[in-house]
């Protein structure tokens, strides 16, 4: 497998229940049960957000809890990774409108992962933690990629209207 | 289709909803509507899966009288009517203050419908708490 | 107590239960939605998708003619492949890969 | 001297997997009044399915929970229907009742996980939430989604079970029903299981009438109220038993969920076996008018949509009342005079579900 990576250690993750609907989270719990177990690759779920490397986002963010995000994620100790779980965590999804939501988490903590899906299947969040999990190699070997503000963006959602044109789409066909 | 409706005056709801207590009813849930100069406030009891409402008119600014001395279970649904349509309930048993749902930063009152057009009430606040950190 | 452990002993004579993916993939049933695409050369770019999508993922222009959907924003219902004329949408079965 | 203190139990809790903070006085280890602070996951649902036109809410209404989703969205469409003058044909009707019992077993196998987890049992956790991957199985193979299902609509389903799938799946629900059978009686029987649950948290029958308890955890004390006897969908045509339980403590609440996971799966086996063979559903047109308050019984019990339509493609009012949203007054009666150790294992033995508390 091209894409696995040399897990030098094996990363940790601290789960984050944002603003979810509940699809997602249950679904990044399955990752645990016997039937995707995890933990084969060294994936352990952690409560504790400073033992985490990777912080695991699911659902956007709203008034009352993008303050916890953002203390949970200042927590955790570098070199860390975000992983936003579903298509809630990365543009706000169906409540994307909602008086009460801010958007994606990108709008609070800088994201490395987006994770499509509603609810996101486990087998994507599997590809999701695999990246996050190269990333993280990246970052541990060049610090300098670790300051805030300069993610390793993988994908940016449509967040500002200049950002979704750099998304590689389905598209464009010549006019006839 | 809504049946079994009452329509009472808020002066008589202690005393239609202690009726209802007596006679074996479990409250089910209140509901709000916003009808632009007065609040439409629905109480939906059941008993034996039958149900029965009442209704209230509340003009804008008045308030209401809350019912958790007489249904302990109405506390919850009643701090959400104070929260999203900004009705003031008087004599709860536990006020959250208008910090039930929505917390500093969230627009006020937003289930309410905009007061005349061009109004939109559903506008964002413009960054919340964690959004000026990072 | 007992009935655990006699559960325990049947488990160990059993085969796991893990799907050993990335490593092997489990085949999917047909009628799984797993991303949203296009057939692009069907399509008339008339709209009705992005009119109807619940999460306004899709973005159809007639000038030039285009047609985008943002895939962090689609919810996988299926909407969309249901009220196009053309019948030019489909729902893939494997999930959107990683970039 | 006792001394009183008063300790924030969340929002972050390894327990729970959702984020909800209960305020617990203590003196010493006893608490004396808990004080739920909710809000972390409110999203404003009830708005945007104003802004949104009715047939999009169905996917809107089918996210208020990941849990139950399947449940709201047909909650929804019969409010819809019922505004409407719509009957659903005799299959849609069939289909509607197999997804929604299976949706049961899956949300029931999951609350047995968690509330195993929360006594720290993680080896039934695994295993059940082991059995639980063959429901979502079904669900993946019958409607697409393995969480949202996405198969209702106004007037009917989407999507059909074709003969081929029944048998595939009626074999699959043999399999649960077999590892049902092997792993459930090792939480009922189980000496250690029992210390933690058998009189603890307990509900009396008029505290939980009086409180507006529904669900499992109202039939767990002696009340048997179950919207599914009043025969929505298939329910009058597959002998419906409702499952009650008298003792009122997190033992009877596991037993009625345990008991129910049965029937439910009596009651899909049955569905798919009796399913007329006809259309799915029915074409409608117009908009929506009038008020009605939609009730139909989830996983977590009685789950009320008041639904008012004003004759546009908008609706004028949608409001929520999830069943944990009645379960919560209960939970904070259970919860006064218990020790702080019993608290996860109480909040979990009512299913909690947050998402769909706060919407």
């Amino acid at each position: 497998m091209s894409t696995t990576p040399k897990l030098s250690k094996s990363p940790w993750v601290v789960h984050f229940n944002c603003n979810s609907c509940n699809g997602c989270d249950i679904e990044f719990l399955a990752l645990l049960t016997p039937h995707y177990d995890v933990e084969r690759f060294g994936i352990v779920h952690v409560g504790n957000p400073k033992h985490a490397d990777v912080l695991v986002v699911t659902g956007s963010v709203n008034h009352r809890n993008a303050r916890v995000l953002k203390n949970v994620y200042d927590q955790i100790p570098d070199p860390k990774v975000v992983v936003a779980m579903g298509v809630c965590a990365s543009t706000g999804g169906i409540f994307a409108d909602g008086y009460n939501v801010l958007g994606g988490i990108a709008k609070v903590i800088p994201v490395d992962v987006y994770v499509p899906g509603c609810a996101s299947r486990p087998e994507a969040m599997m590809d999701g933690i695999v990246k996050a999990a190269v990333i993280l190699e990246a970052k541990r070997r060049n610090p300098k990629a670790v300051q805030a503000g300069q993610p390793v963006v993988v994908r940016t959602p449509s967040a500002a209207p200049a950002a979704a044109a750099a998304i590689p789409q389905k598209e464009i066909p010549q006019p006839c | 289709m809504l049946t079994n409706v009452t329509e009472i005056p808020v002066t008589q709801l202690h005393g239609e909803v202690w009726a209802l207590k007596q006679q074996g009813y479990r409250l089910v849930t209140l509901t709000c509507c916003d009808l632009g100069d007065a609040h439409d406030i629905l109480y939906h009891f059941d008993k034996d899966y039958t149900l029965k409402h009442l209704r209230l008119r509340l003009p804008r600014g008045e308030s209401l009288p809350s019912i958790t001395d007489l249904f302990f279970a109405a506390v919850l649904v009643e701090n959400e009517i104070q929260d999203l349509f900004g009705v003031t309930v008087a004599g709860m048993v536990v006020d959250y203050k208008g910090r039930f749902l929505l917390s500093e930063g969230a627009p006020v009152a937003p289930l309410n419908k905009p007061i005349g057009i061009g109004i939109d009430i559903r506008a964002k606040a413009p960054v919340a708490e964690g959004g000026k950190a990072s | 107590m007992a009935t655990m452990l006699s559960n325990i002993m049947k488990n160990l004579g059993r085969k796991a239960a893990t799907r050993l993916y990335p490593f092997e993939k489990r085949e999917l049933p047909t009628t799984t939605r797993g991303h949203l695409d296009i057939e692009i050369d069907k399509c008339i770019f008339c709209g009705a998708c992005q009119k109807r999508c619940p999460t306004n993922a899709i973005n159809v222009t007639r000038d030039p003619k285009t047609w985008a959907v943002n895939h962090y924003a689609c919810i996988v219902c299926g909407y969309c492949v249901e009220v196009c004329p053309k019948d030019c949408l489909l729902l893939r079965n494997e999930h959107l890969p990683q970039p | 001297m006792i001394r009183r203190n008063t300790i924030p139990f969340g929002p972050q809790h390894p327990v729970l997997p959702e984020p909800i903070q209960l305020r617990l006085v203590m003196e010493d280890e006893k608490i004396i009044e808990a004080l739920p602070a909710i809000g972390y996951i409110h999203r404003g649902l009830e708005k945007i399915a104003e802004k949104k036109d009715f047939i999009q809410d169905v996917y809107l209404a089918e996210r208020i929970c990941g849990i139950c989703s399947f449940m709201h969205s047909q909650n929804y469409c019969q409010g819809i229907e019922s505004l409407m003058n719509l009957t659903v044909p005799d299959r849609g009707r069939y289909l509607r009742t197999i997804w929604a019992e299976i949706h049961r077993v899956h949300s029931h196998l999951l609350a047995l996980g968690l509330l195993a987890d929360s006594f720290g049992f993680e080896n039934l956790f695994m295993q059940l939430w082991r059995t639980r991957e063959i429901i979502l199985d079904i669900m993946e193979q019958t409607a697409g989604g393995r969480v949202m299902l996405g198969t209702c609509c106004i007037g009917g389903v989407r999507k059909d079970i074709s003969s081929a799938q029944a048998t595939v799946v009626l074999r699959q629900l043999d399999q649960v029903q077999k590892e049902c059978d092997e792993i459930l009686p090792a939480l009922l029987n189980d000496y250690s299981v029992k210390q933690r649950t058998v009189g603890v948290g307990v509900l009396p029958r008029d505290k939980a009438h009086e409180l507006g308890a529904v669900g499992p955890v109202a039939r767990a004390s002696g009340i048997g109220m179950d919207y599914r006897e009043q025969g929505y969908a298939a329910y009058p045509d597959l002998g419906f038993k409702k499952v009650v339980e008298t003792a009122g403590d997190c033992y009877a609440r596991t037993l009625v969920r345990v008991k129910e996971i049965a029937e439910s799966i009596r009651m899909a086996r049955l569905a798919l076996e009796k399913a007329p063979q006809g259309p799915i559903a029915v074409p409608f047109k117009g908009n929506p008018t009038g008020e009605v308050l939609a009730r139909i019984e989830q996983p977590r019990g009685e789950l009320n949509f008041y639904i008012k339509g004003n004759g546009t493609r908008n609706l004028e009012r949608f409001r929520v009342r999830t069943p944990t949203f009645a379960n919560l007054p209960p939970l904070l009666h259970m919860l006064t005079g218990c020790q702080l150790a019993d608290v996860p294992v109480i909040a979990l033995s009512i299913d909690p579900c947050i998402s769909c508390t706060e919407r």
